[in-house]
């Protein structure tokens, strides 16, 4: 299964996101998600990011929380054309969690 | 080209949610998909006719009007979440149209894609 | 002729919100789907608790007498009663140390035949994977 | 007696925090206190006037408009969070104030207890 | 000061409840905050119930939520009544959380 | 004649739900809540950054241009304007490694002479103490 899984919050991960397995897991942090890709929590970067290889976080949802510096350098940035795209064309089944 | 169904359930406005699943639904029409969007529970407010517009809130009613002049996006309401909420048909926002539940799944029926906005 | 999987995920706590409620109604409201659709084309749901989303499934909620509205356990006969799949998960009913006698796992009271299945999460996430769409609750 | 405010924000039709709340209010008028009730948010929601009851809903028009006609008990909704959401005067239930933000603060001001329900 | 904090989610009470500090502090449990009084996590019960021995939960939504039996034994069972008693009579300020 | 305090505990994410934008606009409308009062009375507010909170406070916030809504930055800023008390919770900024550099700390850019302070738990607890009345967003 491909599986792209967008991510909206920042809390609350355990029961679902960390337990899902797939043959390829894409992570897409939006929302609120998007902290996870720069807050580092007692200087401990997010789990969700060690969860996947394939990171992507939306742009407008970064610059709307002030978060365009200092992203993680595995997340890549994406728009909502990409987003789209990735929908249709990388993955089979999406989730927002 | 491809047909995505959006389903939107918990507290739309006032929430970036909602914008999130407006923009997804304008860029996928402009790449030329076809986009199913469904509001419930207290999504259900985005089809509330007559929203006024403050810096404080996203205005959405004139992208979704345009969305729905292209002929590939029809926005759906859950009509007893809507009526239970005290949105009857005169209330309803021009081109948004109320069914029951079972819209939304015959909707996922025939979508290569369905993304599901649950949440509180 | 097509048969669509759609899997319901309540991970949602009841009540305080209504998307455990909503997975549910959903659900069930496959069961008039056919009208939308070709003949012999239909849609197959499945419900899967998970988390905190299991502690929909305790028997004995009061919400009408308390509250006036429908509990989470009538909806959740009501799926059983119509043959819906219900999936419970096991190691979220070990970790809050829950009975199965404290859980609803039949609607016989109401005259239903299927019951509710306590599965490991493994058991889920093949649901999962053979459904068309998935929806988290 | 006393007086007690309650504000309640997010998301109300659909949450038994609605339930909550006016359950609260009752009590506390049925023992002689007044109670101030202040919606905003989401929670204007509940200002609208012809909500259907159905059993998965708490409907609660009638004993909001039972608890106004105490003289102890007055329901305001954030004029602007109302109108944001389509809800304009004529949408408004029989009873139900409308004034801006500052009416809720104006409100603690002379109440002896303020119970402010956010969340989301 | 006296305080009367109603709890009404079952997650994410450190950042807030956790930390109060208060001459008395009450703790009522409401909503999805009765969960406190009777769910076990990993064979623990909630550190809310640990914060003080001024424990109470609305008898409604324990009913509501089908947790009558087996309530944890320190925690009261309340009314809407005693709620508005305990509101005006035995706390100086009340927050909801 | 009274001044009444009123403390807003802001512990929400910015933009997902709109609770810690209701705060601000709140906390702001105590600017023209003397209309209701008799003279010399008046509320004063207090703001409070706590925990996942302290994330509202964020410079750099582009909610216009991405969403076209005024950012919680805005709001902020018009607070300190307005001469608020704005407190920011030490303990959280450390745990989430922020510098002051990356918070909203002044709004000398719109004219505003008032600024925000870093200050321990224990600084926010004695607000909450001395406020009439307490409310968590």
């Amino acid at each position: 299964m491909k599986l792209g899984v967008l991510v909206s919050d920042y809390r609350n991960m355990e029961d679902t996101l960390l337990r899902l397995t797939a043959d390829t897991l894409g992570i897409i942090l939006v929302s609120n998600g998007v902290y996870h890709a720069k807050v580092k929590e007692n200087g401990k970067t997010s789990p969700v990011l060690e969860k996947s290889p394939h990171l992507y976080a939306l742009l407008e949802d970064i610059q709307t929380r002030g978060l365009e510096n200092e992203i993680d350098g595995r997340v890549k940035s994406i728009t909502y054309n990409d987003l789209v795209d990735l929908i249709f064309g990388e993955y089979e089944k999406v989730i927002w969690i | 080209m491809a047909k995505l169904t959006i389903g939107v359930f918990s507290s739309l406005v006032g929430s970036l949610s909602l914008d999130f699943a407006v923009k997804l639904a304008d860029a996928a029409v402009k790449k030329g998909h076809s986009v199913d969007f469904w509001v419930s529970g207290n999504a259900t407010m985005l089809s509330k006719k007559e929203q006024r517009a403050f810096k404080d809130y996203s205005a959405l009613q004139k992208t979704l009007q345009e969305l729905m002049k292209t002929g590939n996006f029809q926005a759906t309401a859950c009509e007893a979440c809507a009526e239970a909420r005290g949105y009857h048909k005169e209330d309803t926002m021009e081109g948004f149209q109320r069914h029951s539940m079972d819209w939304y799944l015959a909707s996922g029926f025939s979508a290569d894609r369905v993304l599901h906005i649950g949440g509180d | 002729m097509a048969i669509k999987k759609i899997a319901f995920i309540v991970k949602s706590l009841p009540y305080k919100t209504e998307a455990s409620r909503l997975a549910l109604t959903h659900a069930i409201a496959s069961q008039t789907v056919e009208i939308y659709l070709e003949d012999g084309d239909n849609v197959e749901p499945v419900l899967a608790f998970i988390g905190d989303g299991v502690l929909n499934c305790l028997k004995d909620q009061k919400a009408m007498n308390a509250y006036g509205v429908t509990s989470l356990e009538q909806h959740l006969k009501n799926s059983l009663l119509l043959d819906l799949k219900v999936l419970i998960c096991k190691e979220d009913i070990g970790k809050f140390s829950l009975s199965e006698d404290s859980l609803i796992m039949d609607a016989e009271d109401i005259g239903g035949e299927t019951k509710a299945n306590i599965v490991p999460f493994s058991e889920i996430m093949k649901e999962m994977e053979s459904a068309n769409h998935l929806m988290f609750f």
